[in-house]
């Protein structure tokens, strides 16, 4: 109890403003290429169950997050591709952004700490756009993870819901949370928690009858970590990430793990399967693997949608024992069904 | 008979009091607490020697014990003004003193080591700060929050110190040695229980602390790693994980602990309101700063303005009660000017 | 004589000398067997020549007169002399009495118990005297016992700080060799009270006991008790220390005869082992013992470990290696390299060391510095001054350092790489052309001499300086200053160089005496072959030895060996300098 | 098939690490818990002048438990002993050097004996 008193104390200096609507909406390169029913139950979640009002920008592009992190595009490109957003919101009349990406969140915020910082960096900026397209923009009063605007309407959710994150007995499921290195480890006070005990998905667990589990490699990174996936050389390093953070989550037996990044959702779940074809190694109840989800699916799951409409079958992971240990009644054959569309079995050559 | 106003009963708060009082002059020495003491008053022993703490503090009041001295417990000073006969200070029981000169005393403040959250103290129940480690010693109970005997204690040097991120650049001096001192003490109590300190430097800068050092190393077995500690983090079985470089190797090192100690370094308690309003000028680190650091230690920029021990800068007791005695000097020679 | 001369009572002492002289023989000649081939030649070749008689002098001068006892300390060598000589005396004269009054022929019991079977006063060429002759080599053998005795209570009575300690077994055979001399004057006492003769101690002896005692009764079992007393020390002799007495005759003749300590021969060492008496002599000697009050390591104890098959690591390991011990064994036993030769290898045979050294040069003279060297860098620079001003053509082998001389891996026991390191540098010397390798080291000095097989002439700084002043190449001015001369162990007692840096120095400063000089000087306490002591200790024996040599406040104390240079100047205040710095400084003033 | 495996950890996990060695080495030569790791003994070593082989960082390395860079360098020390007289804190090291080979002589000898065993 004590303890918990502890980790609010130090939550409570870590309260951020997150506007209460009218989202200019930022997608992610990752979420909407693997994790795309992720991406839909956020926008239906946001403007259809919560009310609000969200726009999803068809000129919109990637942040250059990747190429960013990989040494490949300057950060004065970045700078201006990111500029364009602002100028995009600004033209669609927003001022609020909500950003679907650990990685984009963090680079957005970098680059207006940067121009807070050397203001002549801005204006470099600014003239680049002009040039290049013509564009100006406003700062954005606010920018928002999409996790944070999930984890500010907590409650609301919480109220709606038809389902809670317990096992058929009532029993809380133990969530471990991974909130990636890019939403606050950069600026602790743009995350909700701060850096060392972020509190985004701890918050939702709490708040949807889940038991959050703290573990010593919490904090550590997923093993994405751009150049160290991207680069062949490198890869078993970033596979060794995840296989560090499994190994210190396994003594607690958790029922899932929720991710904040997409890139981590992918990692920790992908890496699973590798590890256990490199080394036989396997996690979970049953060595069945810890589902991995998105706090999307998470969401998704308590206000009682269809794990297939969640795109949940996309998973390296099964997370049929999941739902049938949390009770949900949910149809096993519609898993390879989308629509009428008959979506590819895949088989194990 | 001049009146000097002492601010802070610690120890260099009652050191100066006695010294005044013998020098010919009437002292009120206003503490806020209930008792005389300060810091000096939850401490178990003093380095490098290992002189009980409250036998120190207990003749220094002894010293304090005489006619010209009015000790004003549980007050505080609210504010202070300076007009063309001295100082007049408000107290926090609505009463006001006059006198002719000032002398701040009011110590130091430990870091909060929750500023490092990194160390997860106040989340984690077995990460304590080195007070709270002397407070165990002063009562000879080692135990953890389980109360079961830890089997390895881990010391953290530099908490709250030499760190721009928490805004305190500078040294603060005593804490390497406390850290050896606190591991000697654990091994005389629990031979048994392992002791480790992960330093950045080591800095011994007194007589007898090199010598300790190497006792602690040799006779008490006490494990020096270079290297910070990066974070802590709880296990399953609730002992600590720590991390940290092992710069000396030049690798990473994960050690498993049962209790963390952390090392609080000292800050300023130069921010008081009395002190705002007369403008006494503070350096970068924040602690009062001297007219002349050589000098004149003892005198602000403010006439009639005086500071003793550790709220100047971090020190030792020696050394704070050897500043207690030379800020009396100093007050001495400002009045027989 | 008609009828041999028999009685029971001879059994036992007859029983014991067998059996004793029989496991000698089969033990000797084990020894042999096992011996190298090329040993084995070399005891073919020297036992019919001169070595074999210098051996038999030497065994007289040493195992019966103790010589080198005596030098260390003269009570305590009449004490060995008087015990050894004496019964050599009482056994050479009794055979030679028996012999003369049996006219040839008589069993070999029968001039040990002569008295009993000739108890009257016989009449036979010189036999008054050879009664007389008798009772004074007795009596002398008495007063070793006597002496002995009192040294098992008071040791100092015979010069001796402290002395060996004893096992139960040890001490049965002690006690019954204290036995034997006291037993026989007892017995012939009583024979010749009871027949009114003999010497003058055994016959006045007896004539005192007869008027108090019923000498009738005792004579038997006293006779008796005298057998067995005998028995039981021969008996005991091969297991207990008194081994030494036939094992050291042994060594002698091996170390006439040109057998050598040899890593692939461990007889020697068995035979050095057992050669030891325990006199003890090494016990004071040894500065760990004197100076810092540790006694389970010296020689003596050491070599009772192996003996016993204890565990004797930690002796192995702890000495200094100083060979104060080895110079005053009466035994002459190479304690060093037994030492050496049991401490333990724990590199791996097929560990390959990887480096080299890293140039090569040629020319006359080579100078190697050493890795201490190069903790002295004034000596390093006082050498490369003389070289340039003896005008040879020198190369400084190791300037920009080098491949270690070896000498302290194998001092260390790791022999093997010792072997690589030696190798490696034997290659650079050889490659350079060199007929001249000068070394400032002691410990590099003997190892090259020893171990190298240069066929190159080998010099330490200070010989190499003593030919350049002789040869007239240097010149130097003396300095005004009075200076002792402190012997590196490495170079006095280990190599043998006294004299040399005695001269060299005598012609830069003025030589003052120190109460210990050569043979006799204190180790400096920095010794590399002291693989255990705590530097603090090590420091403790150089402030003595400092104390020592400045004990007549000389101005300056002059060593020939970087290690002591560096131990001793930070043990005291007066100034140290190696002999080449004062040379160099002496040639600076000119 | 992947092109990669899961990198090992290049962390020193103090937990896992066998302390019979170092423990060993420290009851024969207690002085090494004062290394103070000025590195005296790594700048006046003669075998770290001709080859990579760094006593300091063996010693420190040795201490936490980490053996496999120390076994493979042990053996390039020659044993001269200068670290030894230049150690400001009187640390025994050329014993250091010693007490280790033995140590690891034995534990070979006793791996080689549960090996037999197995």
């Amino acid at each position: 109890m004590e303890q918990e008193l502890g980790k609010n104390a130090v939550w409570a200096n870590y309260q951020k403003d997150i506007a209460d609507d009218h989202y200019y909406y930022c997608r992610s390169c990752i979420r909407q290429a693997f994790l795309p029913g992720s991406e839909r139950m956020f926008l239906h979640i946001v403007g259809n169950v919560l009310g609000k009002d969200i726009y999803d920008d068809p000129k919109h592009t990637t942040c250059t997050g990747i190429a960013y992190h990989s040494d490949l595009v300057p950060q004065e490109t970045t700078a201006t591709v990111i500029a364009r957003h602002f100028a995009l919101m600004t033209e669609a009349g927003y001022e609020n952004m909500a950003i679907s990406c650990i990685t984009s969140f963090g680079l957005y915020t970098e680059i207006l700490e940067t121009w807070k910082e050397h203001p002549e960096e801005e204006e470099k900026v600014r003239d680049y756009l002009w040039k290049a397209t013509r564009r100006e923009f406003k700062i954005p009063k606010n920018i928002a993870h999409t996790s944070d605007i999930i984890f500010h309407f907590r409650h609301q959710i919480a109220e709606k819901a038809t389902r809670r994150l317990v096992d058929v007995n009532g029993n809380p499921l133990k969530v471990v949370d991974h909130i990636g290195c890019h939403y606050a480890k950069l600026f602790p006070s743009k995350g909700v928690g701060g850096a060392e005990f972020p509190y985004v998905l701890a918050g939702m667990v709490d708040a949807w009858g889940g038991q959050q589990v703290d573990y010593p490699e919490r904090r550590h990174c997923c093993g994405f970590g751009f150049r160290n996936y991207l680069v062949m050389a490198n890869r078993g390093y970033s596979v060794a990430n995840s296989h560090k953070k499994l190994e210190s989550m396994k003594p607690y037996q958790p029922d899932l793990i929720v991710a904040n990044c997409p890139g981590c959702a992918m990692f920790l779940d992908r890496w699973q399967y590798t590890i256990e074809q490199m080394e036989g190694k396997t996690y979970g109840a049953n060595g069945q693997g810890i589902p991995v989800l998105t706090y999307e699916e998470m969401a998704g799951l308590v206000l009682g949608y269809n794990p297939w409409d969640l795109g949940m079958q996309l998973h390296q992971i099964d997370v049929e024992p999941l739902l049938l240990k949390m009770g949900i009644d949910y149809n096993p054959a519609g898993k390879h069904e989308l629509g009428a569309r008959q979506l590819t079995i895949p088989t194990l050559k | 008979m001049k009146h000097i106003a002492i601010i802070g009963g610690g120890p260099a708060g009652i050191e100066s009091a006695a010294s005044l009082a013998q020098l010919g002059y009437r002292v009120s020495l206003i503490e806020k607490s209930a008792e005389l003491g300060g810091h000096l008053s939850q401490m178990f022993t003093l380095f490098p020697d290992g002189r009980n703490a409250a036998e120190v503090l207990s003749e220094l009041i002894a010293h304090a014990r005489q006619k010209n001295i009015n000790v004003m417990l549980n007050t505080e000073v609210i504010d202070a003004q300076r007009n063309l006969s001295g100082f007049t200070i408000t107290l926090s029981n609505q009463k006001t003193v006059t006198a002719d000169a000032l002398l701040i005393a009011t110590g130091f403040r430990l870091f909060n080591v929750a500023r490092k959250e990194e160390y997860g103290y106040g989340i984690y129940k077995n990460v304590i700060n080195s007070l709270q480690m002397e407070k165990k010693l002063r009562t000879g109970d080692l135990t953890m929050a389980n109360g079961q005997m830890p089997k390895r204690v881990v010391f953290l040097h530099c908490v709250g110190s030499r760190d721009e991120k928490v805004g305190n650049n500078y040294c603060s001096k005593v804490c390497c040695v406390t850290a050896v001192k606190q591991a000697i003490e654990i091994k005389k109590m629990n031979p048994e229980i392992e002791t480790f300190c992960f330093y950045m430097d080591i800095r011994m800068f007194g007589p007898y602390y090199e010598e300790l050092y190497r006792e602690a190393q040799e006779k008490w077995k006490v494990v020096f790693v270079r290297g910070k500690i990066s974070e802590a983090a709880e296990n399953i079985d609730g002992r600590l994980q720590i991390k940290a470089e092992d710069t000396l190797i030049g690798k990473p090192l994960r050690m498993q602990c049962d209790m963390l100690v952390a090392m609080a370094g000292m800050e300023s308690t130069a921010d008081a309101k009395f002190a705002q309003t007369l403008n006494v000028a503070r350096g970068l680190n924040r602690f009062y700063s001297s007219t002349d650091n050589y000098l004149r230690y003892n005198n602000t920029n403010v006439e009639g303005v005086f500071t003793a021990g550790t709220c100047t800068a971090p020190m030792n007791i020696i050394d704070t009660i050897a500043n207690a005695r030379a800020a009396a000097l100093s007050i001495h020679q400002y009045f027989s000017k | 004589m008609t009828q041999m001369p028999f009685d029971i009572f001879v059994l036992p002492f007859t029983l014991g000398m067998s059996l004793l002289f029989a496991y000698l023989l089969l033990k000797y000649a084990h020894w042999i067997w096992l011996l190298p081939t090329d040993d084995k030649l070399r005891i073919l070749k020297g036992f019919f020549s001169q070595k074999s008689l210098r051996a038999c002098g030497e065994i007289f001068m040493e195992s019966l007169l103790h010589r080198k006892i005596f030098r260390v300390d003269k009570r305590l060598g009449f004490m060995h002399m008087s015990l050894a000589f004496g019964w050599f005396l009482l056994i050479v004269i009794g055979a030679i009495e028996a012999h003369t009054y049996a006219g040839g022929s008589a069993p070999f019991y029968f001039p040990i118990f002569f008295r009993f079977f000739v108890p009257y006063e016989a009449d036979f060429f010189l036999s008054s005297v050879y009664v007389q002759l008798m009772d004074a080599a007795l009596l002398l053998v008495l007063t070793g016992v006597g002496m002995a005795f009192a040294k098992r209570f008071k040791s100092n009575i015979v010069g001796m700080k402290k002395t060996t300690k004893l096992r139960r077994r040890d001490k049965a055979v002690l006690y019954s060799l204290w036995l034997i001399f006291p037993m026989r004057l007892l017995a012939e006492s009583t024979t010749s009270g009871l027949h009114n003769s003999g010497g003058f101690l055994t016959g006045t002896l007896g004539t005192i006991m007869s008027y108090i005692l019923p000498l009738q009764y005792m004579e038997y079992p006293l006779w008796w008790g005298y057998s067995i007393v005998l028995c039981i020390f021969f008996l005991g002799l091969p297991t207990s220390r008194y081994m030494h007495i036939p094992t050291e005759m042994v060594l002698i003749f091996f170390r006439n005869w040109g057998i050598k300590l040899r890593p692939d021969n461990p007889i020697l060492e068995e035979v050095m082992i057992l050669s030891c008496p325990r006199c003890g002599i090494c016990i004071d000697r040894c500065q760990l013992n004197t100076n810092l009050n540790i006694n389970d390591t010296q020689a003596v104890y050491f070599l009772q470990r192996i003996r016993r098959n204890e565990d004797y690591t930690a002796q192995a390991n702890n000495c200094l290696m100083c060979g104060r011990c080895a110079s005053v064994c009466p035994v002459g036993i190479d304690l060093n390299a037994i030492r050496n030769r049991r401490r333990l290898n724990f590199t791996p045979k097929e560990v390959v060391l990887p480096y080299d050294n890293k140039q090569q040069r040629q020319a006359k003279v080579v100078y190697f510095a050493g890795c201490m060297g190069h903790l002295t860098p004034h000596i390093k620079n006082a050498m490369v001054k003389i070289l340039q001003a003896s005008g040879d053509d020198f190369w400084f082998m190791d300037e920009e350092g080098g491949v270690c001389c070896g000498r302290p891996m194998k001092l260390a026991g790791q022999v093997d790489a010792a072997r690589q390191l030696m190798d490696k540098n034997r290659a650079t010397i050889l490659q350079s052309g060199a007929t001249v390798l000068v070394t400032s080291c002691p410990i590099c000095y003997k190892v090259f001499k020893e171990e190298y097989n240069l066929n190159i002439s080998i010099l330490h700084h200070t010989e190499y300086i003593e030919q350049l002043l002789k040869s007239g190449k240097l010149k130097v001015t003396r300095q005004d200053m009075m200076a002792v001369y402190h012997d590196p162990c490495e170079l006095g007692r280990g190599s043998g160089i006294y004299e040399q840096p005695r001269n060299v120095l005598s012609a830069v400063a003025n030589l003052t005496e120190s109460s210990n000089e050569r043979r006799d000087s204190l180790c400096c306490g920095g010794s590399l072959a002291n693989l255990t002591l705590p530097s603090a200790k090590k420091h403790e024996l150089a402030k003595q030895t400092m104390q020592v040599l400045t004990a007549n406040n000389p101005d300056l104390v002059a060593t020939a060996c970087p290690l002591c240079k560096r131990t001793l100047q930070r043990a005291g205040d007066t100034l140290v300098m190696d002999i080449a710095e004062v040379v160099a400084k002496a040639m600076e003033c000119k | 098939m992947w092109g990669y495996s899961i990198a090992k950890s290049q962390s020193i996990v103090y937990d896992q690490n066998d302390r019979t060695i170092i423990n060993y080495v420290l009851e024969q030569e207690p002085s090494l818990r004062t290394c103070m790791a000025c590195g005296g003994c790594t700048s006046t070593c003669s075998a770290g002048n001709l080859v990579p082989f760094n006593i300091r960082r063996l010693n420190t390395l040795l201490q936490r438990g980490e053996y496999s860079q120390v076994k493979k360098e042990i053996y390039n020390c020659m044993l001269c002993g200068k670290c030894t007289i230049v150690c400001p804190r009187g640390v025994n090291i050329r014993n250091v050097v010693l007490k280790t080979r033995e140590a690891i002589m034995n534990s070979e000898k006793s791996d080689a004996n549960d090996t037999n065993a197995i």
